[in-house]
């Protein structure tokens, strides 16, 4: 029920991300989600982009920051902020055209009755610094460029690199992002970056569920999940371990499965994680009342529930 | 696969072009002999961001000798019918913007007989809540604007980004007929080309620019500036025009499909590969 | 009047209780045919206190054989039944009661109203029951009541508690010419161990009282003091207790 | 002399008719309870059967597979097109056969066990068995099985939560397939397996309606435990046939007793003993986490896609993880499930029956009493073993806990 509702949504945003532009829709280019500026006629763009420019156009140069002009470095983060907040992770599973790109080809995989490519918690775990680091980069390398000199075609480094950049645009018949670019040095090693990974992330989507997502950047919304009313709950005290959250959740989370709470406090503990993508598989497949719960301020929007979950998939 | 063929052809051509070229300029040197020494000429210099947000561009401007006349600087914004005065500092003068504008600049002075204008385009991104300074000119000085001959890009007007490698048309606009058979010339890093005329229409003069390499080493926004210019005569008077604009490296003329294909199968076979030998591993097994 | 009954493994205990006021009271040991020996002994309690068979109000039988009597108009497990009585005898002071009777020790623990919050009790075993102490005082020929030691012996140590293994412990004890006195003291510690045993990790909350048969034992009850370390009271009447409960037990 | 066979025969000739009255006793026992219904018959009858192995396999449609344990997935069995048959035996009379150089604490179930296997002819039968605790590990052996039939042990990592456990699982699973195909000599394909799961996963939803109204006292802990008893021996659609048809019959008598939580070691037909215990002295057994009973069924299988790999990887952690049996190093979390059925249908007590000899709810015992008091509910540890004769004494205990109940309600 919950998955029906959820495939609906990303299907109705996708179609509004993709080609709510040619039909007046713009939402800025301060999106919490994978809807790509290089899709001509999108109707908004990640936030990503504006992240790297900081100021469009141009890199930033130190002295902006110390100038009234940092207003308009601030304007897209506030704008982010203002569209993240209220919906949090949902952006990911629910809204993000990207996501259901992945799950569309993971679907096919499912239907081909192949197996999941498994990752182990240790790699996993391994992965995780990694966006960190490409956030590190993708703020550092454009000051970089305005203040260190370092080569123009530095710009956009994560642009360059991302996989949505020559697939999103694919569903509005451009291909014109798959090549290597042979200008100068810099834009090959970029571009053949760009088609390796595409090409490694293709394979990698297939093998397995949401792979991109373990290296999305937009994850790291969730240093800003204490601002938002959504919450991800556990009750640790009617958890009985049965780990079926961990088994289905698409990329593999194992903090909700294992965590137990500080000493004996009772009650809910976050688990919502830099992962987590708000799909609410774990809650649909959660067979105790009440243990996991997706809430909005107090409202809960969908809490486990072992007939629910009996019923789904008893009926699957 | 056509853009392709297209993009070879040009490939080819520009060397052959470009071992030609010596020759043909030298077969017209007499046409463009007055270019630097004679003529008013702009060179796009340095655009800047200022921490308020505001961006500038400008522009040095070389006089024509024996110039006698006051070098007039006017522009228009956005299309718009207001037409505003930039005071020249010594040789050179810069023009602010707040917010992103298309702007239409001419230069204009007089040296003796002869009438020079330079025309430009260009678009300038400012960002800023505090107004650019603009002063209005005066009635009299923006009327000339309406019957100012000069050389225009066609279709391109506010278009700011001209690429290496995609061919550019000019045209002349003037209130006379000139009384010579008009020839475009190109002076592209102080190299003199001479451009061919449209077959259908002998007032469009198309200029290719070529590929330039110190362009496709610097970074994407790099620009070089290129001037086309022309001299009319009339009324026993000499005009010389000028249109200056900047060029940025081809966006696209190095791009090549099938390294990007192989690259992306390559990614993808080697990653698959290690995935299925990796789960082929029978780890189960006693 | 109320007859208050409880029948034990041991002895069948039987008070005669006028409003709260108890006016007769008896033991006598259990033999087969419980139910005969009930009408007997009430029929001894109506004469000694001169009264009719029409005068009984009430007949609440408790213990072992509570279901086999007939003429009983309320049963009440024991352990409910002790409660009761220790909560009306103590008048709500006692927290915790240790109950040891002829083949069960129950420790159980009260809140203020007299409820029963948590008890243990024994499984089948006669280890530090009532009939171990029988069993001790017919090989050391000394009854219950003299079991408190005064003198300043050595404790021997015994080790089997299990009644059967203890009684030959306790005769080879005496073979080797060890004095009466020692022996009574180590049984005495055996048993005290063994109910802090049963007691077990959970603290128990003063006042601590004990009855049952054994209670008269005050030997025993200074080694459970040294066991538990805490105080213990004995109630009065030990014996009866929850013979006098099962008319209180709600 | 007589011959030892014809002793042998004589002995078993004996314990089939202790084994028979046995039945006898319990059964009309239980067809004279008040809320028996005839719909229990077919779980009654299968039961009865299960002591008589050979008659049982001639009725069978099925080739049978011994397993003691639940984590032997049951959809394996049924992919496989095999029979489990739960080697769990409630019987006293049926210990007369058991080996005597058994040691003299063994647990109950493993002593009836081993003597049920001698009383039958089950040489050739096969048995898996998951190594949980010591007496289940060590059965076989004690009772001399390992030259008569094929065992194939499943080695249960007794830690739940680490991957490396799950893995290992996950691998004794795919062997316990392997193992599978071998001795049905055709191979289990992903979509049999997807077959059987979906079809337990509605025995599940069943079984969940089942418990629902046993929360409700509709239900009664005895009826519900012939069910569960009944469910390993037989056709899962058979069962959930004659589940259907008993709980369509059901009429609500409005009775409703103290409810409690009953815990701890398995309980076996004709062992009944604690059952009807508590039955008698006022309270009803709403709930329970015993292996035999709410166990039995592990709950509903949630794979990630109908791939062989994910499936057994889906089984693997159904009755891996999901598993609450006390041979677990990582048990802390059982709990958990515990104090939320008690809260959530508002249960106070919990009796804890531990059978003399299964050490490890033994030992668990003392913690769940020290964090279930911590809760504030009552807690009621009762050992015992299949004997009739410490009923007494059991039922002063239930009286008394069954009043400290109702003080609380109170």
């Amino acid at each position: 029920m919950v998955e029906r509702i959820r495939l609906f949504s990303q299907h109705v945003f996708f179609i509004v991300f993709m080609y709510g532009g040619r039909f007046g829709i713009h939402l800025g280019s301060a999106l919490p989600c994978f809807s790509c500026p290089f899709v001509q006629g999108c109707a908004g763009h990640c936030y990503l982009m504006a992240l790297q420019r900081t100021h469009v156009g141009f890199q930033t140069a130190f002295e902006v920051f110390f100038s009234s002009a940092f207003v308009h470095v601030l304007w897209p983060f506030a704008l982010f902020l203002i569209l993240f907040l209220p919906l949090s992770k949902l952006w990911c599973a629910w809204l993000c055209p990207f996501c259901l790109f992945q799950d569309w080809i993971t679907l096919i995989r499912k239907r081909l009755h192949i197996r999941e490519f498994s990752m182990s918690r240790q790699v996993r775990n391994r992965l995780k610094p990694v966006k960190y680091i490409l956030l590190a980069l993708l703020i550092l390398i454009p000051l970089a460029i305005a203040n260190l000199g370092l080569h123009p075609d530095w710009g956009l480094p994560f642009c360059q690199i991302c996989p949505a950049r020559p697939i999103l645009p694919l569903f509005t018949g451009n291909v014109s992002n798959f090549h290597i670019d042979m200008t100068n040095s810099v834009t090959i090693g970029f571009t053949a970056t760009a088609m390796i990974l595409t090409g490694v992330f293709l394979a990698g989507i297939f093998f397995k569920e949401r792979f991109f997502c373990v290296f999305c950047l937009l994850a790291l919304m969730h240093l800003f999940k204490k601002l938002s009313p959504f919450r991800f709950e556990k009750n640790v005290h009617a958890c009985t371990g049965c780990g079926n959250c961990e088994q289905m959740c698409p990329v593999d989370i194992a903090d909700v499965h294992l965590e137990k709470g500080k000493n004996h406090m009772p009650g809910a503990v976050d688990v919502l994680t830099q992962d987590c993508l708000g799909c609410m598989n774990c809650v649909e497949s959660c067979p105790v009342d009440n243990a996991l719960v997706f809430k909005w301020f107090d409202f809960k929007i969908f809490s486990s529930s072992r007939q629910y979950m009996t019923r789904k998939w008893s009926s699957k | 696969m056509l853009l392709d063929l297209w993009k070879y052809l040009i490939l080819i051509c520009v060397p052959v072009i470009g071992s030609f070229g010596p020759f043909l300029v030298e077969a017209r040197a007499a046409d463009h002999t007055f270019w630097n020494k004679d003529m008013l000429h702009l060179e796009f210099a340095q655009m800047k961001k200022h921490p308020n947000g505001q961006v500038s561009q400008t522009f040095i401007v070389h006089r024509p000798e024996n110039q006698t006349d006051k070098i007039s600087v006017l522009f228009q914004e956005n299309q718009r019918p207001e037409v505003y005065t930039v005071p020249l500092d010594q040789n050179t003068f810069s023009i602010f913007a707040d917010k992103p504008s298309s702007i239409r600049l001419f230069v204009f002075t007089r040296a003796g007989q002869t009438h020079h204008v330079v025309h430009t385009d260009m678009v300038l991104f400012g960002k800023s809540r505090s107004l650019a300074l603009r002063t209005l000119a005066k009635p009299s000085e923006a009327a000339v604007l309406k019957t100012l001959p000069h050389i225009f890009l066609v279709g391109s007007e506010s278009y700011y980004w001209h690429q290496t490698g995609i061919p550019l048309t000019f045209s002349l606009k003037t209130q006379f007929h000139p009384l010579h058979p008009v020839r475009f010339h190109v002076a592209d890093n102080h190299q003199i080309k001479p451009l061919a005329a449209d077959t259908l229409n002998p007032l469009q003069f198309v200029y290719t620019p070529s590929h330039d390499k110190q362009l496709r080493q610097a970074g994407s926004t790099a620009v070089k500036h290129n001037t086309v210019f022309t001299c009319l005569a009339h009324d026993k008077k000499l005009y010389h025009l000028a249109y200056t604009f900047q060029l940025h490296r081809s966006r696209h003329a190095f791009e090549n499909y099938t390294a990007g294909a192989i690259a992306l199968a390559g990614g993808f076979l080697v990653f698959a590969g290690w995935v299925i030998k990796k789960r082929k591993t029978p780890w189960w097994k006693e | 009047m109320k007859i208050g009954i409880d029948v034990g493994s041991t002895g069948i205990k039987i008070v005669f209780v006028d409003q709260t006021r108890l006016i007769w009271k008896k033991v006598v040991p259990t033999k087969p045919g419980q139910s005969s020996l009930v009408q007997e002994l009430m029929n001894q309690g109506l004469a000694a206190c001169h009264a009719q068979q029409a005068d009984i109000l009430k007949i609440c039988v408790t213990g072992y054989g509570r279901n086999l009597i007939e003429s009983s108009s309320k049963v009440v497990d024991e352990i409910s039944a002790n409660a009761a009585g220790i909560t009306l005898l103590t008048q709500g002071k006692a927290r915790t009661l240790i109950n040891i009777g002829g083949q069960d020790v129950k420790i159980i623990k009260l809140d203020h109203q007299g409820r029963v919050t948590d008890f243990r009790m024994n499984d089948k075993c006669a280890a530090g029951t009532g009939r171990f102490f029988e069993m001790a005082a017919n090989i050391l020929d000394t009854p219950l009541e003299e079991f408190h030691v005064k003198e300043d012996v050595e404790a021997v140590s015994i080790n089997a508690t299990c009644a059967v293994f203890a009684e030959s412990e306790i005769v080879s004890l005496l073979a080797k010419g060890i004095s009466k006195y020692s022996i009574i003291k180590g049984i005495n510690n055996a048993v005290a161990k063994r109910i802090a045993s049963l007691a077990g990790s959970g603290h128990l909350e003063e006042e601590i009282y004990i009855d049952g048969g054994p209670a008269r034992n005050s030997g025993l009850i200074e080694s459970l003091e040294d066991a538990l370390l805490c105080d213990i009271k004995t109630a009065a009447d030990p014996q009866f207790t929850v013979a006098l409960g099962a008319l209180f037990a709600d | 002399m007589t011959p030892v066979s014809s002793r042998l025969d004589r002995l078993k000739t004996r314990t089939k008719n202790l084994v028979q009255t046995e039945l006898e006793t319990q059964t009309s026992l239980i067809r004279n309870h008040p809320d028996y219904s005839d719909s229990l018959d077919p779980f009654i009858k299968i039961l009865q059967q299960t002591f008589f192995i050979e008659q049982f396999i001639e009725q069978s449609s099925k080739d049978i597979v011994f397993t003691p344990c639940i984590q032997a997935p049951l959809e394996l069995f049924h992919a496989a097109g095999l029979q489990p048959f739960k080697l769990a035996c409630g019987s006293f009379a049926v210990q007369n056969m058991a080996p005597l150089h058994l040691p003299a604490l063994t647990c109950p179930m493993i002593r009836s066990i081993s003597g049920l296997l001698e009383m039958n002819q089950t040489e050739g039968i096969p048995l898996v068995i998951p190594t949980t605790c010591d007496w289940v590990v060590k059965f076989s052996e004690l009772a001399g099985l390992y030259e008569k039939t094929d065992i194939h042990f499943m080695e249960l990592p007794h830690l739940r939560e680490e991957e490396r456990s799950a893995k290992r699982w996950h691998n004794e699973i795919q062997l316990f397939k392997t193992w599978l195909e071998k001795r049905t000599g055709q191979k289990i394909y992903s979509k049999n397996l997807l077959r059987s799961v979906k079809l337990y996963s509605r025995a599940f939803e069943l079984h969940d309606r089942l418990i629902r109204l046993r929360r409700k006292q509709i239900v009664s802990g005895l009826q519900y435990a012939l069910i569960m008893n009944a469910m390993p021996y037989q056709d899962i659609e058979i069962w959930m046939a004659a589940v259907e048809t008993f709980v369509i019959g059901l009429q609500d008598t409005g009775i409703r007793k103290i409810p409690v939580f009953l815990s701890g070691s398995p309980i076996v037909f004709p062992n009944y003993k604690m059952l009807s215990l508590i039955e008698n002295a006022g309270m009803a057994v709403t709930a329970d986490d015993i292996c035999t009973m709410e166990r039995t069924l592990q709950g509903t299988v949630a794979y990630e896609d109908a791939s062989e790999f994910a499936l057994l990887k889906a089984l693997a952690q159904r009755y891996h993880t999901a598993c609450s049996c006390p041979t677990f190093a990582d048990n802390h979390r059982r709990i958990n499930a515990m104090v939320h059925t008690l809260k959530q249908y508002e249960i106070k007590g919990v009796i804890f029956h531990v059978l003399k000899g299964c050490h490890p709810y033994d030992m668990e015992a003392s913690i769940l009493e020290m964090r279930l008091k911590d809760q504030g509910i009552r807690f009621l540890k009762i050992e015992t073993d299949y004997v009739k004769e410490d009923e007494q004494n059991i039922v002063t205990r239930l009286e008394a806990f069954n009043r400290t109940l109702r003080s609380i309600e109170q």
